[in-house]
């Protein structure tokens, strides 16, 4: 579903990433480790055709990033869920909304809205927080409505920057769980991350990055 | 589309500070720039009215007979630039010439026992030979013709010199004075575009992620735009109107406007909105 | 202190646009207050120049010998708001008249055999009394003189009444324009001001965690706003320097400045920096 | 020389602190642990007055909360020093101008702001990159930069919020290392952080708030 073939990718800082390689099939669950700066986040963004890679391509979906044109680049990300560190959520708005917005940008039917925002809702079990606002909320619950933002327009890939990286403990647990449950559904998920007590607790794939270079 | 306009509407609501700074720019604009036409208007037609005053008299010499300025006044009717050309004989001078000298002792004309007033045409011009270049030329014309001499042609050179002075003058400033509000107000416009882009970054970042179009990014913003250029260009309407009217009754017949430059400012209003908010756009997101 | 001066200015290099719109901002409002200032200086020159011209003409009876007329000079001389008073005979006045009638033929007071234009006196006022009112007064005491006729008291009453309202009217618009200009201007510079704190707000946070006062916080950016209204106001006077000496070619006499308005023009720019950087520090830092 | 003593803190939300009390000792290391929302950066704040308690008191240094004025809050802070998950860098000056910053707004003498500079990017063995802009490091080096401006004002106490957050295993245990040579040579730390590991694996003073207030 999603294939990056020998894909580098140059800032003007000189880094970048240099001739990667990586492959997330369907429903598989990804882990993306390395130190600061090896370019994790510069691998999501390109996943999410944010940075587009100077050699090799990347494809997602039906898209190419050779033959990708700018007005295809919103439909390529309306498959892609994606969560950050920081939420992102947006301040003036409460949690339905924040979830509808990724609907309404897609041109959905009011019905359709609600409908799929509570069911969205329901999986991060969050319904009974719909009309509270961001700032109200754990950062657990913020976290928890980023990922329903993510799911709702059902991505076939969720793509998680450290999303679990303000979170303590137990809260990255739920979270963890959350993310879990959507993979035996059928979602890929590749995570980016430090937490290396999460990734050594699991059995999961494991990808790790270092200057610049998949190493495995 | 419904959350376009949605987006567009609350967006508005939402920006209040910076919303509201953008709709007094428009309106303080629009009502500069309004002031501006009502001026310039009266000035033109301040202007159509003084051209339309030039005239040129030609004096007959009392040798004349009538076959004679029969002929010179078809003459001078072909002449290029004349528009009308009146009579007025030697009887009709001294009425006017007794009407302008009213206050004074009557005895006069009685006293010289004769009338010492020459007749004359009284030309006026056509509209595009009301300059002193125009006026110069029929003059000319009418002073080549045979039996009239040069000195018996008279109109108010001086003052239509001085008049084409001013006006250019009062053009020049006017002029000037226009295209500094209109490209300030502009600049200011954009900027305030560029603020509420600047808030509304995080909105925007976001509403790329989740997958939406250029068109649906943008477009809230336009309509922001364009309310808030309505809103200033009909509040400017209003002010101006207000205005009007109060100062109608101090100024009585100076002012002439009618119900189209009303159209005109909230057509402005709307303009500037809108090219406000696409140059910030096009630089800012 | 040098840190602080060192910011101010380091602040206007860095945020090149928008510090470049405020310069604009400032320039362009006080080029249009300056336009409008000497709009208004010539006005008021105009204004002067024209009431000075505002004059009384007392025609005196032929039967009056000389010691009358002294007398009636001196009483009309100690009448409130009477400036000068020039007395001109019968011979001056036929000369003056032969000078305005110069076309025409020169028989009229030859055929008359005798003087027909009275002696009179020319009366002007007093500064505080070049208004239609004042010149009443000076009519009605004039008037209620023994021995003079109202009739024979001449002045151009409807020409006075006719430029007061106009001045009024003149007055009216150029206030207002002055004032709105002012307003916006102050309103813009403060609104971006405002754009620059925004845009400072990570520094400023920092700031104030390591440990800055207040004044250490706001001096800089005092700084810069006097500093971009000082640019601002430096800008406004070599345009509108340029823009006169061009003028002047075309506009001669008109135009009235004098140096102290660019003086005035760069105080009015830094004033606007600084109450703009004051109104916006008050009310987002 | 902090001394929190039952102060209570309300937001606007409703949430916020209960009667905390908490002591640091000179050259104390404690470890501020709690779920999301317990309330450590709260505690924090209060420390640097940017949040004054609404009973109870804080004092540092020689000044108490209950009569501090605003113009002695900027002299509070120059004897704190502050570092955050997200560094908070100038972005638009090199290290050597984010570390003088701190100095430069003290109005301290152009001469001791080179020594001292110099001599806090040493403590953060960072001197070589003292040219470089932030965006040109890695996240490890730039936490080390925000260390280096929190402590070249000398400081009696540095106050740390999750300074490990965003940043691999590796650079964590080189922060840490970093903390542990400040704390030994005197300098007290109050670090609030959700890395248990970290905390399991050290022998520090731990205190745990869970809703406002102290358990331990
Ligand atoms: N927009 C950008 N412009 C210039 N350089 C960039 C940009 N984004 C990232 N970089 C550089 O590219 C390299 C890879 O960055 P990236 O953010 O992908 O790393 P990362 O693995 O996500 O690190 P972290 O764990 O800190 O999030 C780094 O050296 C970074 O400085
Ligand atoms: N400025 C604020 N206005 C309103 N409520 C606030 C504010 N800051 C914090 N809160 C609330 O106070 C509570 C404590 O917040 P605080 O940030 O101190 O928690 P924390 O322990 O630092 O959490 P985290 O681990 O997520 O950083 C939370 O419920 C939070 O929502
Ligand atoms: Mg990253
Ligand atoms: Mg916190």
């Amino acid at each position: 579903m999603v294939k990056i073939c020998k894909a580098s990718l140059k800032y003007a800082s000189g880094d970048g990433l240099d001739r990667i390689s990586l492959e997330v099939r369907s429903g598989e669950f990804v882990y993306l480790v390395g130190p600061t700066g090896a370019g994790k986040s510069s691998v999501l963004k390109m996943i999410y055709m944010d940075a587009l890679p100077s050699e090799g391509y990347v494809t997602v979906g039906g898209y190419d990033s050779r033959d990708i044109s700018d007005n295809e680049i919103p439909f390529v990300r309306r498959k892609i869920g994606i969560v950050f560190q920081d939420f992102k959520l947006l301040e003036d708005r409460d949690v339905f909304e924040n979830v509808a917005f990724a609907l309404r940008v897609t041109g959905a039917r009011r019905k359709d809205i609600k409908r799929k925002t509570l069911r969205a809702l329901g999986e991060v079990s969050l319904p009974h927080k719909s009309r509270k606002m961001p700032h109200e909320l754990s950062g657990g619950e913020q976290q928890r409505v980023a990922i329903a933002r993510a799911i709702v327009n059902d991505p076939f890939i969720l793509l998680a920057d450290e999303p679990t990286g303000n979170l303590d403990p137990k809260t990255t647990i739920q979270i963890m769980n959350i993310l879990d449950r959507l993979s035996t559904r059928g979602t890929a998920i590749l995570m980016a991350t430090h937490n290396y007590e999460l990734v050594n607790s699991s059995v999961k794939r494991v990808v790790s990055i270092k200057n610049g270079t998949t190493l495995n | 589309m419904l959350f376009v306009l949605g987006e567009g509407l609350s967006g508005l609501l939402k920006s209040r500070l910076s919303g509201l700074m953008a709709v007094i720019t428009i309106a303080v604009s629009s009502i500069l720039i309004g002031i501006f036409l009502i001026i310039t208007a009266n000035l033109s037609y301040l202007v159509e009215n003084l051209r339309g005053r030039v005239e040129l008299e030609v004096f007959l010499d009392d040798s004349f007979n009538e076959e004679k300025i029969e002929t010179l006044s078809t003459q001078i009717r072909a002449i290029h630039g004349v528009q009308t050309l009146t009579f007025i004989s030697k009887e009709t001078a001294v009425l006017a010439y007794r009407d302008l000298f009213k206050e004074q002792k009557d005895d006069y004309f009685d006293a010289l026992g004769y009338n010492p007033l020459p007749a004359s045409f009284r030309v006026t011009l056509k509209e595009s030979y009301r300059t002193s270049t125009g006026a110069d030329s029929v003059f000319n014309s009418i002073s080549s013709l045979a039996d009239i001499n040069e000195d018996d042609v008279v109109y108010r050179r001086e003052f239509l010199v001085l008049m084409e002075r001013y006006i250019r003058i009062a053009i020049t400033i006017d002029f000037l004075v226009g295209s500094i509000v209109c490209l300030s107000a502009l600049l200011l416009v954009s900027n305030n575009i560029r603020l509420i882009i600047i808030s509304k970054r995080r909105a925007i970042e976001t509403m790329k992620l989740v997958g939406a179009t250029r068109f649906l990014i943008r477009m809230p913003l336009y309509i922001q735009g364009t309310l808030q250029g309505l809103i200033g260009g009909l509040l400017a309407t209003v002010f101006l109107y207000g205005l009007l009217k109060l100062s109608a009754i101090e100024i009585a017949g100076l002012i002439s406007v009618n119900w189209q430059i009303y159209i005109l400012l909230i057509t402005l209003g709307v303009l500037l909105g809108v090219t406000g908010s696409f140059s910030a756009i096009r630089r800012y997101l």
